[in-house]
């Protein structure tokens, strides 16, 4: 039981998968980029090279910040996105969860929001602090369309609280994607997503011109490490995440690896178009943009779902 | 093309002196009590746009060159005020007329020690935070480099 | 002995208040304190005997079941707590009024719970507004009488109103009696939902639900901080609570569409009151705003008809108060040592009273509902409930009950965002420089919002194990339904152990590797300067300035939702009207008494 | 630290710091970021923080208004941290040596590690001086 | 309100060069500024005053690193304005050709960096990609890729090389056909027109006002282009427009910077077609310049240079005041960035391609005597504005 709740965590889908594969979609991420600008991009192992080299710099924190919080945050961001990978993994991979997980993981993932906020105020530094008013003026903004869009698999579902039921439901009636509901919720999702993990259009936190890199301004070091290392394994939950809810989960066997695969760098692939293809927009529009337009529709998703359709 | 400049010179030959007429630019003398008079002519009625000012130190004093662009035919007109009093020069300000004289003036004044009187800001604009000593009465001290 | 423990938990804590208006004031301190350990002590009997029904003259007057133990229990508990905090710290002048006034109103409330009697219960509901009106009268600031007039009126008016519900109740109701456990009523006729809205009235404007609860902010803002965190954020919510719950599974038998209808207040409770919540710039009136809004999640989940968010219900009572008193007290320990409660003066606190900024953010990170927090899984437990409940529905339904749990959720979201700005305000940020001086809090501040952490932590961890077990359990068990079934269960022990896991190895890595400096903060170069700072309460101008929520925060701003505005700009222009008609010309009145009597006799 | 070293030759994150130059240099560093020479390859990345920094690319002669705002930089980089001189200007001053707001007898207020000259230097002379600094790491 | 602050620089990832500006903000919203310049001081006036005309220009040359034509040029122009020196025909397309060069590389710079600046890396990439071209023309051209050193008073230092022009004109046609592109990606997106339209608007009579020069003023709707209304070199032989739109917002300067890349496009093209037919030298041999004071001016990719030069027989100047056009487009700040959010007010301080080594390149004099070592500047000064009086007034 103990052994198996540890190779969970600290193996596979855990810590150790996370975080490798985290910084190999990053160095994808970077490439695919790369590519997009007519560029060459990165090695391979440029992600690992980067957060290796920063474990040995040194750290810089800040006289007058509240030190323990400042060193805590990007530590407890890292636990807690591990935990949620934990739990996506074993609910995609074992098939093992538990009720209302869903729910849990939502709040969760609010608390990295928490942590980015928690670590850039403590600082004290202005720029962190605009960063950090900015990180959770966005998270008003996506909570609610990705509640919505979270809603739809679950009403699909039959209110099924747990993820493997929700994918237990997908095996059987085909994935969530497949309904007209599914798919506005699965478009939003993607957006939402960005947001949450503040890539661009909605790098509004960390916008490097005008806040400089925001709430990581002060990090230096060691703890800059983990925050990149949380940004990378970001790539890896949140897809996941998506996959579970909307395309029907893996099959890991025959032919299911190559879909499993497909699936994922889909999904990444369209992340990283939306990233480069979009210039920055301002938190009032972004906020906007959220409250006017993605959540009336994913309300619409919602009522279809429903409704049945 | 030269309708502006007569008319300036119609409008305006009483208050200047000294002018000095070229191929497109017109070098006039101003005495402080008309400058205003001429600027208000220029920009407000002429509709011509301050490029810059200029100080140079001159035999008789410090003077001050303003440069203003008729932009329609490429016509300058550039008052001159001279400033004999080379220890406290002292002059009136035009910006409160012209707003984009604010910075230039105040760079004259830092670096001649000229005083604009009636200047909206005056202080200092690049010595501002220089770790050497800024101040409208305290000129930056240069050292010259051979 | 047993046959006297209600009369005793009554009595001691008034009698101490009555003893206590002749005594030196550090013999007050010491004798409540007494007093309500004794009363701990009272209750836990009465947990433990389970005393049968206490008759006066053959009407049932004092009655416990699990319900009102329950409440008991938690009401000695934080009275006990917050009493530790009020012993050092409350200002001289207010001290004598507050050692008299507090055991009093612990004795009422006690009264509210046990009474079995709707009688005895209305006498001491009204005692403990009275109490409360004279809490108000305590505050310091120049809006006081105002607040303590609005406070009086909202909540005397309302017992006004659950007068008039228990006599219609009476009438229904089939005997002729007047004890509570005795009727049940279903709501089929007219005065029968007349007689609801009263008593519903009265349990909205006790707790602080949409639309009664306008009182809550301003008193939170000018009464003593210590009264605040015992009354509108405590005991207040538990008595208010402990109506709606009586009334939902004894006192009425409700159908579906009430349900909704009460879910649905609920809802907008929580969103209307933590949209006001956002844009505060005063610490208190913060707090305040969200005591209301907490309050929704109890209204819909104890309302909703589901037994799974009714537990969840009751559970976000107890965690509510005891993570709102933890605010308030932290606040009130800022306060006094800052001497100041507005946001905009404060900041960087947490660099200089470490233990107080701990003890807020868990109590923060609580009411947001970040797990492993109290406040979490009572959420969950409401969500989980909801949901299940709008499984059983028709479309129509499901859709009304999805936005409900919609606006719960996203409100939820919206209280994290405005405790950030709280916990930005005060504890992060710049520290400015007049605040440099001040040191952590005294001995018993910290000790009393450390308790309520620890329960904090506690009830979040094993809230399985202890409170859902010991209380809810059989309170849920009482009322006949089916034993708290959960379809699968979150288990917020072994995340906390596993992200601790994952927590110690970070910290491990980064020790090995550390190598680390202090400098400055980084400012392009620049020197560090108070001026350098933005604060945490402009967060959400563009939220403040967005359409739609500009006309609303406008029109609240202006008074414009709020019931005791409206019901004195509504009075005032009656009285005018009434004036109008008094012009004291003698034939005008003459012709009023000869219309009156036209229509007497035309009515005759 | 040699391995640390190594893995900080493979990924170099540098800083900008214009200290009063003609802005050519500035421009030709965010050249080499570009399609054409694409410096990422080398896994070096311009970063907005110096916090953040591993090399410190100076440009310009560092006047004397400018100068204490550089060491504050310098100091607040996370160590170890180089500091890259591009261009004429802060070897030799250039055609500024002439200047009245720069002291050269106090000489420069940061210790610079390699020097790039050229007015401006080409994007593959930058390179190729960066490309030696990462020699002396790996070695 | 007041004392919340966020300070901008002097090193921010905004600017390239230092600078710092201290935005009063309210919540998000800027509702004061100010600014503070100088940390690029390096003193050219002064400098200028002791190198003799040509090496002036080189120096001027080192004013602004991608204004590295227009300084020269406008200096040349101030120094023939002295004596009226006329140049060759050849000479004057050429100028012309690698100012226009100039200003497609500029305005590509900016509109890189404004995608940067909003975090649309993409099209800083591709801006960049596109601008390199031109970078190599100018190489084939002068040698150098930045800082061409091609300018002299009286003309040019190096003849286009006729073989070249082909490879030239295929350049060219590589930036036209990626210009049109690019247009159209920047001037159509919808997500950077919602992004920029209606931001940081500086309204005509601000632009007047504050006298702002070049797209900053075209793009409130104020005329003014030098290259028509003093058309130095070949400006008056070749066909263009001039853009002038009417918003003044941080979209509407991108307009006019895209616009007029396309008309340069255009003028670099005609002046290819004559370095093909003209022939004869590039360089008047100038012996001497006159006494006497003149004024050259020149339409930078960012607005008017001016230059002003007076002289006294020697061959050095006597003062040398060069006004970039940043100098008079900055404080316009003062008036656009005042109510709109941080994120907005940060796109609009780059909206005007300020470039602040232009800006800061006066002089400083010592007044009041004071402490120098050596020979008192002052004092040579006045003796030589003393010799200068008698020349002039015998």
């Amino acid at each position: 039981m103990i052994a198996e709740y540890l190779f969970f965590i600290l193996i596979f889908p855990g810590l150790l998968f996370t975080a490798v594969l985290g910084l190999i979609v990053g160095w994808v991420d970077r490439k695919v980029s790369a590519r997009f600008q007519f560029r060459v991009g990165p090695p391979f192992f440029q992600n690992f090279n980067d957060f290796f080299k920063l474990l040995g710099k040194e750290t810089i924190i800040v006289k007058d910040s509240i030190h323990y919080m400042f060193i805590t945050a990007p530590l407890i961001a890292f636990g807690m996105l591990v935990i949620v990978s934990v739990m996506v993994g074993t609910a995609l991979f074992y098939n093992q969860g538990f009720g209302g997980d869903i729910i849990v993981i939502m709040y969760l993932l609010m608390v990295y929001s928490v942590m980015v906020i928690f670590g850039g105020a403590s600082s004290g530094n202005v720029y962190s602090s605009i960063g950090a008013g900015r990180e959770i003026k966005l998270l008003l903004g996506d909570e609610l369309v990705f509640i919505l869009i979270t809603l739809v698999p679950i009403i699909q579902s039959g209110y099924q609280l747990q993820l493997t039921e929700i994918l237990q439901f997908q095996f059987m009636n085909g994935a969530v994607i497949a309904s007209l509901s599914g798919f506005i919720a699965f478009v939003l999702g993607l957006i939402a997503i960005q947001a949450k993990m503040t890539l661009p259009p909605f790098h509004i936190p960390e916008a490097e011109t005008e806040l400089v890199e925001g709430p990581l301004m002060e990090y230096s070091g060691g703890l800059l490490a983990f925050w990149k290392l949380n940004h990378f394994m970001m790539y890896v939950v949140f897809p996941l995440l998506l996959i579970l809810l909307f395309l029907g989960g893996f099959h890991l066997q025959g032919l299911g690896i190559l879909w499993a695969v497909l699936k994922y760098l889909l999904i990444v692939v369209l992340i990283i178009i939306i990233k480069n293809t979009n210039p920055r927009v301002r938190i009032d529009s972004a906020l906007n943009f959220f409250w006017k337009y993605a959540t009336p529709l994913a309300f619409v998703a919602v009522i279809l779902a429903v409704l049945g359709v | 093309m030269h309708n502006i400049k007569e008319t300036f010179i119609q409008n305006m030959g009483d208050k200047i002196h000294d002018s000095i007429d070229k191929k497109l630019r017109l070098y006039f003398e101003v005495d402080n009590q008309n400058l205003h008079e001429v600027v208000d002519y220029l920009f407000k009625e002429l509709g011509c746009r301050l490029s810059t000012a200029t100080a140079m130190e001159v035999y008789r004093g410090l003077e001050v060159l303003y440069h203003f662009s008729h932009d329609d035919s490429g016509q300058y007109f550039c008052p001159r005020v001279v400033m004999t009093n080379k220890d406290n020069p002292a002059m009136p300000s035009i910006a409160p007329l012209v707003k984009g004289a604010e910075w230039i003036e105040r760079e004259m004044a830092e670096y001649w020690g000229i005083t604009f009187e009636g200047h909206p800001r005056p202080e200092p604009l690049l010595t501002k935070e220089h770790p050497k000593g800024e101040g409208l009465d305290q000129p930056f001290r240069i050292r010259r480099m051979s | 002995m047993a046959d006297n423990l209600y009369l005793l938990i009554i009595l001691v804590p008034f009698f101490i208040a009555l003893v206590n208006l002749i005594l030196p004031v550090n013999i007050r301190k010491i004798l409540t304190f007494l007093a309500l350990l004794y009363g701990l002590y009272l209750s836990y009997q009465l947990y433990v005997v389970q005393p049968a029904t206490e008759n006066f003259y053959f009407e049932p007057v004092f009655a416990a079941d699990q319900l009102s133990i329950f409440t008991l229990i938690f009401i000695q508990i934080l009275s006990v707590i917050i009493l530790i905090f009020s012993l050092k710290g409350l200002e001289k002048q207010i001290e004598r009024a507050f050692f008299v006034l507090y055991p009093m109103t612990v004795a009422f409330c006690n009264g509210v719970v046990i009474s079995e009697n709707m009688i005895v219960f209305l006498a001491f509901w009204g005692m403990s507004g009275i109490t409360l009106y004279l809490f108000a009268l305590l505050g310091r600031t120049a809006d006081t009488p105002q607040t303590a007039k609005k406070t009086f009126i909202i909540v005397g008016g309302s017992d006004a109103f659950l007068l008039m519900g228990f006599v219609l109740m009476g009438f229904i109701h089939a005997g002729n009696e007047w004890s509570l456990s005795a009727i049940h009523i279903s709501l089929n006729s007219g005065w029968a939902i007349v007689a609801f809205i009263f008593v519903l009235m009265a349990a909205f404007a006790k707790a602080g639900g949409f639309p009664m609860h306008t009182w809550v902010p301003q008193f939170s803002k000018d009464a003593p901080v210590e009264s605040a965190a015992f009354l509108p954020a405590s005991l207040d919510k538990l008595l208010g609570i402990y109506l709606l719950a009586r009334m939902v599974t004894t006192l009425f038998s409700i159908d579906l569409l009430v349900n909704m209808i009460i879910v649905t207040l609920g809802a907008l409770t929580v969103i209307t009151a933590v949209m006001m919540a956002m844009i505060q710039h005063n610490g208190r009136k913060l707090l305040g705003y969200h005591a209301v809004s907490q309050v929704g999640y109890m209204i819909m989940g104890v309302g909703s008809g589901s037994v799974l968010a009714f537990a969840g219900g009751l559970f976000h009572m107890i965690n509510h108060t005891i993570y709102k008193s933890n605010l308030f007290l932290t606040l009130g320990s800022v306060e006094k040592k800052t001497q100041s409660n507005n946001l905009d003066d404060l900041g960087g606190l947490g660099r200089v009273m470490p233990i107080t900024f701990i003890m807020a953010l868990i109590g923060a990170l609580s009411i947001s509902g970040i797990p492993p927090f109290n406040g979490f899984f009572s959420k969950w437990m409401i969500y989980q409930g909801l949901l299940q409940k709008t499984a059983e529905l028709t479309a129509g339904y499901q859709i009304w009950m999805l936005v409900c749990l919609i606006l719960a959720i996203f409100g939820s979201a919206l209280t994290l965002a405005s405790f950030m700005k709280f916990i930005h305000a005060v504890f992060l940020g710049q520290l400015p420089e007049n605040l440099k001086t001040v040191k952590e809090t005294v001995f018993n501040h910290w000790l009393a919002t450390g308790l309520l952490s620890l329960l904090c932590i506690v009830f979040g961890i094993f809230a399985v194990q202890i409170p859902l077990r010991l209380f809810i359990a059989p309170i849920v068990a009482e009322q006949g339904w089916a034993v708290l079934g959960f379809p699968g269960l979150y288990k917020p022990l072994l995340i906390v152990l596993l992200f601790l896991v994952i927590f110690l190895i970070g910290w491990l890595v980064f020790m090995l590797t550390r190598n680390i400096r202090y400098d400055d903060v980084y400012l392009g170069g620049m020197s560090p300067s108070e001026k350098f700072r933005v604060l945490g309460t402009e967060f959400y101008n563009e939220v403040r300035s967005m359409q739609p929520f500009k006309a609303l925060y406008d029109a609240a701003e202006k008074r414009f939702f709020d019931v005791y505005e409206l019901g004195k700009n509504l009075t005032f222009a009656l009285s005018g009207l009434l004036q109008k008609l008094h012009p004291g010309q003698l034939q005008l009145y003459l012709l009023y008494i000869l219309i009156g009597t036209l229509i007497f006799i035309w009515v005759i | 630290m040699s391995w640390y070293n190594k893995r900080l030759a493979k990924s170099i994150w540098v800083f900008h710091v214009s200290a009063s130059p003609c802005n050519n240099c500035d421009i030709e560093i965010l050249d080499l970021l570009t399609p054409k020479y694409d410096v990422e390859r080398f896994g070096i990345k311009l970063v907005g923080s110096v916090r953040h920094a591993d090399a410190i690319l100076l440009s310009g002669i560092i006047n004397d208004k400018v100068s204490p705002k550089v060491a504050r930089i310098y100091q607040q980089a996370p160590k170890p941290v180089y500091v890259i001189g591009f261009g004429t200007c802060p070897a030799t001053g250039c055609c500024f040596k002439q200047t009245h707001n720069k002291d050269y007898e106090q000489g420069h207020p940061i210790p610079i590690d390699l020097y790039i000259p050229g007015c401006p230097p080409k994007p593959e002379a930058m390179i190729a001086g960066v490309a030696k600094l990462m020699e002396v790491l790996n070695a | 309100m007041s004392r919340n602050v966020v300070p901008v620089g002097p090193y921010h990832p905004l600017l390239e060069e230092a600078e710092y500006f201290t935005l009063t903000v309210d919540g998000e919203t800027v509702t004061d500024i100010d600014l503070d310049i100088g940390w690029m001081h390096r003193g050219h006036e002064l400098i200028s005053e002791r190198k003799s005309f040509t090496q002036s220009i080189y120096l001027v040359e080192r004013i602004c690193g991608i204004c590295s034509t227009s300084h020269p040029l406008a200096c040349v122009h101030a120094i023939e304005d002295v004596d009226n020196i006329e140049i060759p025909e050849r000479a004057a397309y050429i100028r012309t050709l690698i100012g226009e060069l100039e200003r497609i590389h500029s305005h590509l710079l900016w509109l890189g960096l404004a995608g940067h600046f909003i975090g649309y890396d993409t099209l800083w990439m591709w801006a960049w990609k596109y601008r390199e071209p031109v970078l190599q023309m100018i190489e084939i051209i002068s040698g150098n890729r930045n800082h061409y050193g091609m300018m002299r008073v009286g003309g040019v230092a190096k003849d286009v090389d006729p073989a070249s022009v082909p490879e030239l004109r295929k350049q060219l046609d590589t930036i036209d056909s990626k210009m049109d592109m690019i247009a159209k990606a920047a001037k159509d997106d919808p997500v950077l027109k919602s992004r920029l339209k209606g931001v940081g608007v500086l309204t005509k009579q601000d632009a007047i006002d504050f006298c702002a020069v070049g797209p900053t003023s075209r793009a409130s709707g104020v005329r003014g282009d030098v290259r028509k209304d003093e058309p130095n070199d070949a400006y008056g032989l070749v066909d263009f427009d001039e853009i002038v739109t009417e918003n003044g917002d941080v979209y509407d300067k991108l307009v006019v910077r895209v616009l007029e890349t396309i008309e340069s496009t255009r003028i670099c093209r005609q002046c290819l077609d004559k370095l093909e037919n003209i022939n004869g030298p590039v360089l008047n041999n100038v012996k001497e310049i006159g006494i006497g004071e003149g004024i050259g001016r020149y339409e930078a990719p960012r607005g008017e240079v001016f230059h002003y030069v007076r002289t006294d027989g020697t061959n050095r100047p006597i003062r040398h005041k060069v006004r970039a056009p940043s100098y008079v487009n900055i404080p316009t700040f003062e008036a656009s960035c005042k109510g709109i959010p941080i994120a907005d007010a940060l796109i609009t301080l780059a909206s005007v391609d300020p470039c602040y080594c232009c800006t800061e390149r006066s002089i400083k004099i010592n007044h009041a005597g004071g402490d120098s070592p050596g020979i008192n500047l002052l004092q040579l000064s006045r003796a030589k504005t003393e010799r200068i009086r008698r020349t002039i007034h015998g």
